[in-house]
């Protein structure tokens, strides 16, 4: 079935990064249409109905014996795919960047319409990564989202940024290459780039060494755009150095690339268990160095991207399990941690946007000045800890399940352990910033009248917390329909 | 492209777009003319170059893309000193 | 010193672990048979297109890949402007211009002018012919944007023979990707699969319109439908991206 | 104990700023998280074995202890340690896929 709206997600948004690009220096412009394109690309992923589209109109055709491939049939086209799974990425990702787009237009005197075209370019690779059916359209819109991504960073300024920035361009290029290398590999031994049809190629051909070798490259790959342990450092350093809104989005971005990155591995190589422990070996890794490392910050932001990173991990501890349970938690912890994650980048992001710091020694006191933030901030803070009521109980629940049905108990006690330490780096973050006496007087200062920063940022946070709260007490229909993504990958697709 | 002509239009146009931008202060009528007669010289070598199978560019064995380009870089060489 | 040793020793392992990587990677190109797969229908049925192979499976078969990585160059270019101010968090950041190292001699002088015009039209040819020979947007944009490199490099950036401003660059890039992106919009319009070949009919049964075919076609031997006009849009969004980059890193020279 | 809490102070001087409450919660998850990843590593092969080895492995860490300072270092926003570890995964990753540990 063909499905019109499906490109709309990632054409839209290219059109306007493009618009926003060449409207840069008129304000009034740039702020309309930026509001405007930001609901289209909230309302498109709704209305689009499920389905497969073909680019080009290139249909599936019967091999032909000169092919050299044992299939019946070939996609000539590239392929998207958009089923419930993309449809919650997709929009989860629309609204994370609907706020930073509301909060840098509410906020700036001067609005950058370049700006702006970067955080649209990103929406729309991610959009594209998340429902390609092909593993070159996969690769080709990683990069954007890379470059993109640093661009982002690059546009706050300051030294940070930069340094940030730049090695995240380097290692950015060695996990491209990596990738690029593998599918390479992968298109040079099969001939066909197409996800389902490299399935169909690839069972009972896991013994080849040059498969293998391709395994290893996007394995490589995987690990760098979902931040995981060598990497790590990397990803927590662009999140401290972006403003704490893009670094909300970037980790919403990153979640959402490591769970598409992930399924496509595991539906091409999901028999190999070397693949699988690797992934698993190297998130419990993150895991527990993120949780520590968070713990020793000094700086608020610094200690959320490291508890992002960690939390990245716990997402691959679930998929690396390679069980039923466990690529279902790990997909329905990777949707409900972005949401948690964004509600506490967020609430930074109000302090860091009024004290104009977030390093501990310099904030303090801040209960009697923004009550109402210190609320949702510690509602955030149990979100993340895995607290019940909320989404990220469930998920973490099932995790640690997952592992114990999987026959590793270890690692169920170490998720607890990573959790526990979470929650208390989180608390520290808390205690440092709202409660502790203010010894420096720094206050929240006033904000300008065109800012209408507070009431964006508030309705925000609210929409979150009902999310939150509203996907804690109905897990079923995520988890659910997560469960049946892990039966397809297993099973076929 | 729509027909024949299409191509030519184009380069036409295109010319006329790189034209408009080219300023005037390294041109005189000796450039112009080097140029024209580069021009032929190169475009008689190139002959029918893209190899278009359109009647039009079977009998004429010269590039007729590149003259239009050059046509319209000079046309709109023109539009801007005026 | 014994933090140098230790670097010195963290070197030699990481080099060995290089090493590891590296000729698992080398075996693995040295011994693997190409299948040709789908390559071998594309090229069976490619020539019904256009003849120019390259072109056809650049821009028909996997064209929307071929606009994924012309927005590669698109973020990238944009990407160097905000590292050079343009668009950055509070207002942008003036560029400089600065004059040529070394002043030019006359020959220079004299012959640069005139070859901007041949190297230009040259360009044009090269992206008009994209498919039927060897060539294409890719290659026309770069061979144009050598002329400008070439009248940057003689004249230096503020007397060069185009008076082109950043801001008219941006400009011809967006239109060039708009080109691009909205011949794309025209085939989901007509046929409701995004960058759909409308002038090629290789799928009649689509039920395109007649006058949106004709639209497209031209009598030939071959019909290439959107192709050329999908390279003229390449070209220009190549030809900016260079120029702008050469633009943002000139002026950035001094600083 | 107050000499322990002298001995901390003085070796997480060098986190800079941060306080000796969180390091030591670092330094207790720490201490678990290498044992039990030892087990669950070894338990293929011999639960005996696995726990033998995490129990000298706890001793012979806290021994070295405080580790936290040891892991801070490695994990700065550094080019070099970044590079470093990123070489040694890639060879790794390569070497488990192909030499079939």
């Amino acid at each position: 079935m063909n499905s019109e709206l499906i490109p709309l997600m990632v054409i839209f948004p290219l059109i306007s990064a493009i618009l926003l690009n060449l409207m840069h220096g008129k304000d009034k412009v740039v702020r309309a249409y930026g509001i405007l394109a930001m609901l289209v690309v909230l309302v498109v992923p709704i209305f689009a109905s499920y389905g497969n589209h073909l680019f080009g109109a290139h249909p599936v055709v019967d091999t032909l014996p000169q092919l050299k491939i044992s299939l019946s049939e070939v996609n000539l086209a590239i392929e998207y795919n958009f089923a419930f799974l993309q449809k919650a990425l997709v929009f989860l990702l629309a609204a994370i960047a609907t706020f930073a787009v509301l909060s840098h237009i509410s906020n700036e005197k001067k609005v950058s319409g370049v700006y702006l075209s970067m955080i649209m370019l990103s929406i729309a690779a991610v959009s594209a990564v998340v429902m390609a059916n092909d593993i070159f359209n996969m690769f080709v819109f990683l990069e954007i989202m890379t470059i993109a991504q640093a661009a982002i960073v690059i546009a706050v300024g300051g030294v940070s940024g930069y340094k940030a920035a730049f090695k995240y361009l380097v290692f950015g290029g060695v996990a491209g290459a990596s990738i690029l290398l593998g599918i390479a590999l992968l298109l040079g031994t099969f001939g066909v780039l197409n996800i389902s049809d490299l399935h169909n190629s690839l069972s009972g051909n896991m013994t080849n060494p040059i498969v293998l070798t391709a395994v290893g490259l996007i394995v490589i790959g995987w690990l760098f755009e979902s931040g995981l342990f060598p990497f790590h450092t990397i990803k927590s350093n662009m999140y401290s150095a972006a403003k704490p809104d893009i670094a909300a989005l970037l980790q919403t971005q990153t979640k959402i690339v490591l769970v598409a990155l992930a399924i496509v591995l595991l539906r091409l190589f999901g028999g190999y268990s070397n693949m699988t422990a690797v992934m698993l070996g190297l998130s419990v890794g993150t895991l527990i160095i993120g949780s520590v490392m968070a713990l020793l910050q000094t700086d608020f932001r610094r200690l959320l991207a490291f508890t992002a990173v960690s939390q990245a991990g716990l997402v691959g501890i679930g998929i690396g399990l390679g069980t039923r349970l466990g690529i279902a938690a790990g997909i329905f912890h990777a949707i409900n941690d972005a949401i948690a994650m964004s509600l506490l980048f967020i609430t930074v992001y109000f302090i860091y946007e009024r004290a104009k710091t977030t390093e501990f020694k310099r904030l303090g006191g801040l209960l009697v000045q923004a009550p109402k933030l210190a609320f949702i901030q510690i509602i955030g803070i149990l979100i993340v800890s895995g607290v019940p009521p909320f989404n990220a109980y469930q998920s973490e629940f099932r995790i640690i399940d997952a592992t114990i049905q999987a026959g590793h108990p270890e690692l169920g006690v170490l998720v607890i352990l990573g959790t526990i330490l979470t929650f208390v780096a989180l608390m520290k973050g808390f205690y440092l910033t709202f409660l502790k006496e203010n010894t420096t007087k720094i206050a929240l200062g006033k904000v300008h009248i065109y800012n209408g920063l507070p009431t964006v940022t508030y309705v925000t946070l609210i929409i979150l917390v009902i999310a939150c709260v509203g996907i804690g007490l109905f897990p079923m229909p995520f988890y659910d329909r997560a469960y049946s993504v892990a039966l397809k990958i297993l099973v076929g697709w | 492209m729509i027909n024949p002509v299409g191509t030519i239009v184009i380069a036409l146009i295109l010319g006329i777009v790189f034209g408009m931008s080219i300023r005037g202060e390294y041109f005189n009528k000796k450039t112009y003319a080097t140029i024209f007669g580069f021009a032929l010289f190169i475009d008689i070598f190139m002959g029918s170059f893209p190899y278009y199978t359109w009647d039009i560019f079977v009998e004429l064995p010269v590039s007729g893309i590149f003259l239009a380009a050059m046509v319209g870089l000079f046309t709109g060489k023109a539009f801007r000193e005026r | 010193m014994k933090f140098q040793q230790s670097q010195e020793m963290r070197n030699l392992i990481a080099a060995i672990f290089v090493g590891i990587f590296s000729y698992f990677i080398i075996k693995a190109l040295t011994d693997f048979d190409i299948v040709p797969g789908v390559s071998y229908i594309y090229n069976l049925r490619g020539p019904l297109i256009a003849p120019n192979m390259i072109t056809v499976i650049l821009f028909d078969w996997r064209g929307y890949d071929t606009l994924g990585e012309a927005f590669i160059l698109i973020t990238a270019v944009l990407t160097t402007g905000i590292l050079f101010g343009r668009g950055v968090l509070g207002g942008d950041v003036s560029e400089k211009d600065s004059t040529p190292i070394r002043p030019s001699t006359i020959v220079q002088k004299v012959f640069a002018a005139p070859l901007v015009f041949i190297i230009v039209a040259f360009g044009v040819v090269i992206t008009l012919g994209g498919h039927i020979t060897p060539g294409g947007g890719f290659q026309g944009g770069s061979v144009i944007a050598t002329a400008f490199f070439l009248s940057v490099v003689v004249y230096g950036f503020k007397k060069n023979v185009f008076n082109l401003s950043h801001n008219s660059l941006e400009t011809l890039e967006g239109v060039g990707a708009l080109i691009y992106l909205c011949l794309g919009l025209v085939g989901l319009g007509l046929s409701g699969y995004y960058l759909y070949n409308v002038g090629a009919d290789l799928y009649p049964y689509l039920g395109v319109g007649d006058t949106a075919t004709r639209l497209f076609s031209y009598p030939d031997s071959t019909n290439a439908g959107i192709i050329p006009y999908l390279n003229i849009g390449i070209a220009l969004k190549v030809l900016s991206g260079f120029c702008t980059i050469i633009t943002v890193l000139w002026g950035a020279e001094k600083k | 104990m107050d000499n322990l809490y002298d001995y901390l102070h003085e070796k997480f001087k060098a986190l800079g700023g941060t306080q000796i409450g969180s390091g030591l919660s670092a330094e207790f998850i720490l201490l678990a998280f290498f044992p039990l990843v030892l087990i669950a590593l070894l338990r293929g092969v011999n639960d005996t074995i696995a726990i033998v080895l995490a129990l000298l492995f706890i001793v012979a860490v806290v021994f070295s202890a405080p580790f936290v300072v040891k892991v801070s270092k490695e994990n700065t926003d550094h080019y070099n340690i970044a590079a470093f570890y990123v070489a040694i995964v890639m060879g790794i990753v390569m070497f488990i896929m192909l030499g079939g540990i």
